[in-house]
């Protein structure tokens, strides 16, 4: 049986670790280690040799505790962190044929303007809190080579109501907002310049609950609606599952575990996820 | 016969000059460069340390010609330096060879070689001293000659050198040793500052930085706008010797050396407790070093550049003060005070250009209007 | 006469100014090389003293490297240094013939954050005419000149690829023996024009 | 001539240091390139930059020319022309056409440059992210990875706030379709003048320390927007009091005998030129 | 359409075993060891047994909630053929899921603040249909189950478990797919509510889809099986034709 789909994105053996790493350590696999801390000189190893694939329209899921080393993971898919190692490949950029950690830090943001888009989890990451929400999603728009404000002007507005922004509040700078609106800015920036990958870090958590439900729900209709493919990470198991059709499970900088994700709930084979998902229910 | 432009500005500017002399001889009595060079010690070291370029004689031309205006005498000099052909670079400076003549230590009351106090205005009361209106020179000589003949002074002008109170801190394992760096150090007169810095730059650029700013945002720090509670473990004032290796000889060799002369210096070497995190939130208190080395006795600035100097080995984006680009940026004497008073300089062009701005937003907003 | 260290410096610097901002019209530097007394190296000997100093490393190819390098340290200051690092490299006449290849091959390009920090190669060749093998054109040519190097043609393809993503690029000065220089900054675009003979 | 200082003032070793920047400042339109920038005899911020571009250029036959706000007679220029002068001896001018160096304060003079002039521009703040980006660091992330959106965002910003864009002088620019550069603060009516200019354009930031060029037939585009066009000041109508010349960048006067707004040529030995060639009074 | 001797399988269990290993607990469980069965094309077949025998697995098993630890079941599917789902990429296993094989159960998990319309649409949306088709098709479908109209745009979760289950079934069936996987959907149903996804199920059989179902109540079994298989501590311990 071959595989009947392109990836969108694929990722092989990506390696990150801060410090320099020493001869005890080095690799990532030795007993200096204390979990993915090296003892003897205090390299970290945040994310060891992760690999998976993304298909078109899917929705992957990242789970584990904060250190797992998910989020780094995320910085170096967005570019924001340099990777130790490791490929990454987009089909959308050169027939999928270069690796992206390769490309020179140019071609990187343009990787990042027009096939990407990020949605952090702080939106004073995402978003220029002082400019305007409308002005937040042209400078997407722009990046994306955009140069019409009209066209700019009603593309944002349409968004900012697909993401139940009122119209009039949409010359407003988001640090006028709630939590919630923020994050919703920041999602329809992260989509203005209809990127085939979005990346979703932690995009509820500390959010309230009602708050986070809705923002849930945004995110899953607006996949619907726009096909589009994502890589959501989370710490939270509920949010995996009601968005995540695939799911990774990290520990200590290492994936430990994938699957379905009604798999990985249902029938976890790792006793990490054991307890992860057992602690859930 | 054709139109001629009115001369205006040339001639109002030689009339400026003309009344600037003015101002600074108008009483009929001049100041002879020695005088300044004799009994100005403090602002001579000033304007040398800010400027960088150690000649006593020429500070105190700057300081005559500026009317002792420091900002102004630090502008000449700096500007007199960069027409100065750089013909070599000394050899490396070993700061314990100091000729110390005054040395102190805030952390330790018994310090091998002692507390030397020197001359400090440190004890002094701050009266104003009226005898000093009627000092002549001959009173002067008389003080010296009693000063001279007595044993402790005649004692201590030979060659002082003290080891540093800070070995004894490293051999009991306080303080981290430290290897001794021999990369060339980055000029920043040579090329410019590029971020993140060097240590070598960091500290070039707070020696030469104005005294006044250096003190303000060190002070800062200490006030609450930075991270550090920070202890003088030493300070030092003296006589560095300067070398130079023989510039066409291919081997280094010690022997071959020229010594070119002495420079003063004020040295300084804080020591901070600083907290160190170990894994799974174990914490260890350590001291480091923030160092400060000013030409000249300035002993407030050499502290506060020790302070600066470790809050930007250690940036923190919430303090200000350790930001490397706000702090390096903004103390260079010549850069703040050539900017603040360029505002000075006719910005007509610019202004028309925003009048017309500002009216085509006007004219848009009460179309606005008028289309409802 | 001898060279004037100010006035003559500054006249082959504002040559060179020309050369650089009007790539295709060549400099002629044959009055101030003339009044240099050394021989062998007249060219590169002033360039050197028009852009060298201690903060500056440099690479010479050429049979005679060991002994021009320390003739230009001498007059100069300036540091030799391995190909990677230099900031000027001389690709002089005698050099053997992949040389100006191996330069560029080598020579640093720069970074995206300081695309400034490259190496300008200087290359001595027999002759450079207004035949039209070249075509150029970029910032600096009103529409498009033409310009024929007498050399080994491979440098053009090793430099596309040198030059390939800008700013990243070196610059190259060629300089015949009639000491005309042509300066190609890395803006300038070259396509090699089939002359039919 | 005062003959304590070398000519031109510098010493060679600040001149070769100053020439090594500019030919790689004109190898890379509209790049800044990093220089060390000596102290000059006049304050930073006073056309330092401007000035070590001057003295590190001049030599025994250039003639010069120094404007300040489109005048020969502003003190900033008679000032600059006189330390010049002083050092160098050469014969300074006033005609824009005979000059071969020209410094200038805030203007590109009216009469068009020729392929034996060098325009000298004073930058007093050379980079033109800085507005939203205040960390040098990160202004020359953006400008290494072609991030401009930030600076067509200031733009758009202007539009949805004011209905228009507001620049006044110092519009930014687009050189060579790589960098974003700052013209220095010429009037937005100057800009097109930059576009393929037969003369070399050397700009000089000396507190900043940044060299950049626009060489000679290089194309310089006003950033603007489809439906925004770059515009410049407007003096539709009017006319210069004295010479009568429309098409030209006028200055604001206030009559003081009539109280009235009368217009008056802002290049002044234009100006004279014309008068001088009409022969009226 | 009956089942007949000639009609190939559609879906073959082999030796199909499946056990939990609980870490935690030190704990290993077996739920089913070395299974065997066959669904032909418009069969209805039924899985008895008491609850604990592992029924469920089987179901989950072949859903691919659960992996497979040793044995095969080979589904035939319109888009790849013949496929061993213990072998299934990830991907194959989505895809079947969204156009082939239905699951339903007693839960429904549904998205909060998602109305029963939009659940219905959606689904339908996911068979890449376009958005009039849907609108069109969902208040077909939604009439067709007998959802009362003003429950259409408010929030399942705050439904009857009757009309939950109805909504389920509803979901799933728009998707017309070939083999509906039935767990225990009538559990704590009441009697009218029984009954309607009994006349459901009925639908179903006329329109020949083929399911494979568990119910505790062997009596509403009864009545529509082509088939059934008893289990018990894991294996089968029969199987026979209910109509034979």
């Amino acid at each position: 049986m071959t595989d009947f789909e392109v990836p969108v994105l694929t990722v092989k053996n990506l390696n990150k670790q801060y410090g320099p790493g020493c001869f005890k350590c080095r690799g990532g696999e030795s007993a200096s280690l204390v979990k993915n801390y090296c003892q003897v000189c205090g390299t970290v190893y945040a994310c060891r040799n992760v690999s998976f694939d993304v298909f078109p329209g899917e929705v992957l899921g990242i789970v584990g505790e904060s250190g797992s080393g998910k989020s780094t993971l995320m910085q170096c898919l967005y570019f924001d962190q340099e990777v130790t190692s490791g490929e990454a490949y987009v089909s959308d950029y050169e027939n999928g044929e270069k690796n992206l950690f390769q490309e020179s830090s140019q071609q990187k943001r343009y990787i990042r303007n027009h096939i990407m888009g990020k949605v952090y989890q702080n939106p004073l990451l995402g978003l220029r809190m002082n400019f305007s929400s409308i002005g937040n999603i042209a400078e997407k728009l722009i990046a994306a080579g955009n140069n019409h404000v009209g066209m700019m002007e009603s593309r944002g507005t349409e968004l900012l109501n697909k993401v139940h922004i009122p119209v009039h509040r949409r010359k407003e700078a988001p640090k006028n907002f709630s939590g919630g609106m923020q994050q919703r800015v920041q999602i329809a920036k992260a989509l203005s310049n209809h990127p085939p990958l979005l990346l979703l870090d932690e995009v509820t958590t500390g959010l309230d609950l009602s708050v986070q439900a809705s923002v849930l729900d945004l995110i899953k209709g607006l996949q619907r609606e726009l096909g589009i493919s994502i890589v959501l990470v989370s710490h939270d198991l509920g949010v995996i599952r009601m968005l995540a059709d695939r799911t990774l499970v990290m520990l200590e900088g290492k994936v430990i575990e994938q699957g379905l994700t009604d798999r990985i709930l249902e029938d976890p084979q790792h006793p990490y996820t054991q307890l992860l998902v057992h602690s859930l229910l | 016969m054709g139109y001629v432009a009115v001369k205006g500005g040339t001639l109002a500017i030689e009339e400026s000059i003309k009344r600037l002399k003015y101002e600074r001889i108008q009483q009929g009595q001049t100041i002879e460069v020695e005088k300044i060079q004799a009994g100005m010690r403090g602002l001579i070291d000033q304007v040398m340390s800010e400027s960088s370029l150690y000649d006593e004689a020429l500070a105190a031309l700057a300081i005559k010609q500026a009317e002792g205006n420091p900002e102004e005498a630090v502008f000449l000099l700096r500007a007199f330096r960069s027409t100065v052909p750089r013909k070599h670079y000394s050899k490396v400076i070993e700061s314990r060879d100091m000729k110390v003549e005054r040395r102190i230590s805030a952390s330790f009351k018994d310090i091998p070689g002692g507390q030397i106090l020197g001359a400090t205005t440190d004890y002094t009361h701050r009266l104003l001293d009226f005898q000093l209106m009627t000092e002549t020179d001959n009173s002067v000589q008389e003080w010296l000659h009693h000063y001279l003949s007595e044993k402790s002074v005649q004692k201590l002008s030979g060659e002082l050198k003290l080891p540093k109170v800070l070995d004894y801190l490293r051999k009991e394992g306080l303080i981290s040793p430290c290897e001794n760096n021999d990369r060339e150090p980055d000029d920043v007169t040579r090329e410019s500052l590029e971020f993140p810095s060097t240590r070598s730059q960091r500290l070039q650029v707070l020696t030469r930085g104005q005294t006044g700013a250096v003190t303000s945002f060190a002070y800062a720090v200490i006030r609450g706008y930075g991270d550090l509670h920070p202890t003088v473990g030493e300070l030092r004032v003296g006589k560095l010797p300067v070398t130079v290796a023989p510039p066409t000889s291919e081997e280094n060799d010690v022997e071959d050396d020229y010594y070119i002369g002495e420079v003063k210096a004020t040295e300084v070497e804080m020591l901070m407790p600083f907290t160190v995190e170990k894994d799974y939130g174990k914490k260890e208190m350590e001291f480091e070093i923030g160092y400060g080395l000013c030409l000249g006795q300035n002993e407030t600035k050499a502290i506060a550049m020790g302070i600066l100097d470790h809050c930007l080995e250690h940036p923190n984006l919430e303090f200000p003060s350790h930001n490397e680009e706000f702090v390096l940026y903004h103390i260079d004497s010549v850069e703040s005070t050539g900017f603040i008073s360029h505002l000075k300089m006719p910005h007509y062009v610019t202004f028309q250009s925003k009048l017309d701005s500002v009216r085509k937003t006007k004219k848009v907003a009460r179309e606005e209007v008028k289309n409802g | 006469m001898k060279l004037d260290m100010v006035h003559d410096i500054q006249t082959v610097y504002r040559k060179l100014v020309d050369a650089m901002a009007r790539p295709g019209q060549l400099a002629d530097l044959s009055k101030e090389a003339a009044l240099i007394e050394e021989s062998g190296a007249m060219p590169f000997i002033l360039l050197a003293f028009t852009l060298f100093d201690q903060e500056v490393t440099f690479k010479v190819f050429s049979k005679r490297e060991a002994a021009i390098a320390k003739l230009i340290n001498q007059y100069t200051y300036a540091q030799p240094a391995v190909i990677e690092e230099a900031d000027y490299i001389f690709v002089l006449a005698d050099a053997e013939e992949t040389a100006l290849k191996v330069a560029i091959e080598g020579a640093k390009h720069g970074t995206l954050k300081n695309p400034h920090d490259s190496a300008t190669i200087f290359a001595e060749v027999d002759e450079i005419t207004n035949a039209s093998t070249l075509k150029l054109t970029g910032p600096g040519i009103q529409s498009e000149e033409y310009i024929h190097v007498e050399t080994e043609s491979k440098w053009v393809a090793e430099r596309q690829v040198k030059n390939k993503e800008y700013p990243l690029g070196v610059d190259l000065m060629f300089i015949d023996r009639r000491q005309q220089l042509l300066a190609l900054p890395r803006t300038t675009q070259i396509t090699i024009n089939r002359v039919i003979v | 001539m005062n003959t304590t200082y070398n000519f031109a003032f510098f010493d060679e070793g600040s001149k070769r240091e100053i020439r090594r920047a500019t030919l790689k400042a004109i190898a890379i339109p509209g790049y800044q390139v990093p220089f060390a920038s000596r102290e000059m005899p006049i304050g930073r911020g006073w056309g330092t930059g401007g000035l070590q571009l001057t003295l590190s250029l001049i030599g025994k036959k250039d003639v010069l020319k120094v404007i300040d706000q489109g005048s020969d007679e502003s003190v900033n220029a008679v000032n600059i022309k006189k330390l010049v002068s002083n050092t160098t001896g050469v014969e300074v001018t006033e005609h824009t056409s005979k000059a071969t160096l020209i410094q200038s304060r805030h203007r590109i003079p009216e009469v068009p440059l020729t392929k034996e002039q060098i325009l000298v521009l004073q930058v007093p703040l050379p980079e033109p992210l800085r507005y939203y980006e205040p960390s040098e660091t990160e202004t020359k992330k953006l400008h290494a990875e072609k991030e401009y959106s930030g600076a067509w965002l200031m733009l758009f910003e202007q539009i949805m706030k004011y209905g228009g864009m507001t620049t006044g002088a110092d519009h930014p620019v687009l050189v060579h379709d790589r960098y974003v550069m700052a013209p220095s603060p010429i009037p937005r009516f100057d800009n097109p003048k930059m576009n393929a200019n037969e003369a070399l354009i050397l700009l000089g930031a000396g507190r900043e320390k940044k060299v950049y060029a626009v060489p000679p037939y290089t194309k310089v585009v006003s950033l603007d927007f489809e439906d925004y066009p770059f515009q410049a000041e407007t003096f539709a109508d009017k006319h210069c009091r004295l010479c009568g010349q429309t098409n030209v960048f006028l200055d604001e006067l206030v009559d003081e005998l009539t109280d009235e707004t009368v217009y008056q040529c802002n290049d002044t030995s234009n100006c004279l030129e014309k008068l001088n060639s009409v022969g009226v009074k | 359409m009956k089942a007949g001797e000639q009609v190939e399988p559609i879906l073959k269990i082999q030796g199909l075993s499946k056990s939990f290993n609980l870490h935690n607990l030190g704990k290993h469980i077996r739920a089913v060891s070395q299974v065997a069965m066959e669904l032909r094309e418009g069969e209805f077949v039924g899985i008895t047994g008491k609850s604990g025998s592992g029924k469920s697995t089987i179901l989950k098993c072949i859903y691919g909630t659960y992996r497979i630890e040793e044995g095969s079941i080979c589904y035939h599917s319109e888009k790849f053929g013949a496929v061993n789902l213990a072998k299934a990429t990830e991907r194959q296993v989505l895809y079947l899921r969204k156009h082939e094989i239905g699951y339903v159960s007693q839960f429904l998990n549904v998205m909060p603040r998602t109305t029963a319309r939009q659940l219905v649409t959606q689904a339908i949306l996911e068979m890449n249909e376009d958005q009039r088709f849907a609108d069109r098709e969902t208040e077909k479908i939604l009439s067709h189950f007998e959802l009362a109209q003003e429950l259409w745009d408010s929030y399942p979760t705050t439904f009857s478990g009757g009309e939950k289950l109805r909504l389920n079934i509803a979901r799933a069936m728009v998707k017309k797919p070939r083999l509906l996987l039935l767990d225990e959907p009538t559990a704590s149903l009441d009697h009218d509510s029984k009954l309607k996804v009994k006349q459901l199920i009925e639908q179903l059989i006329e329109e020949g889809t083929t399911m494979l179902g568990i119910f505790h109540d062997l009596e509403f079994m009864n009545n529509l099986c082509d088939r059934e298989y008893n289990m018990e501590n894991g294996v089968f311990s029969h199987a026979g034709f209910t109509d034979s």
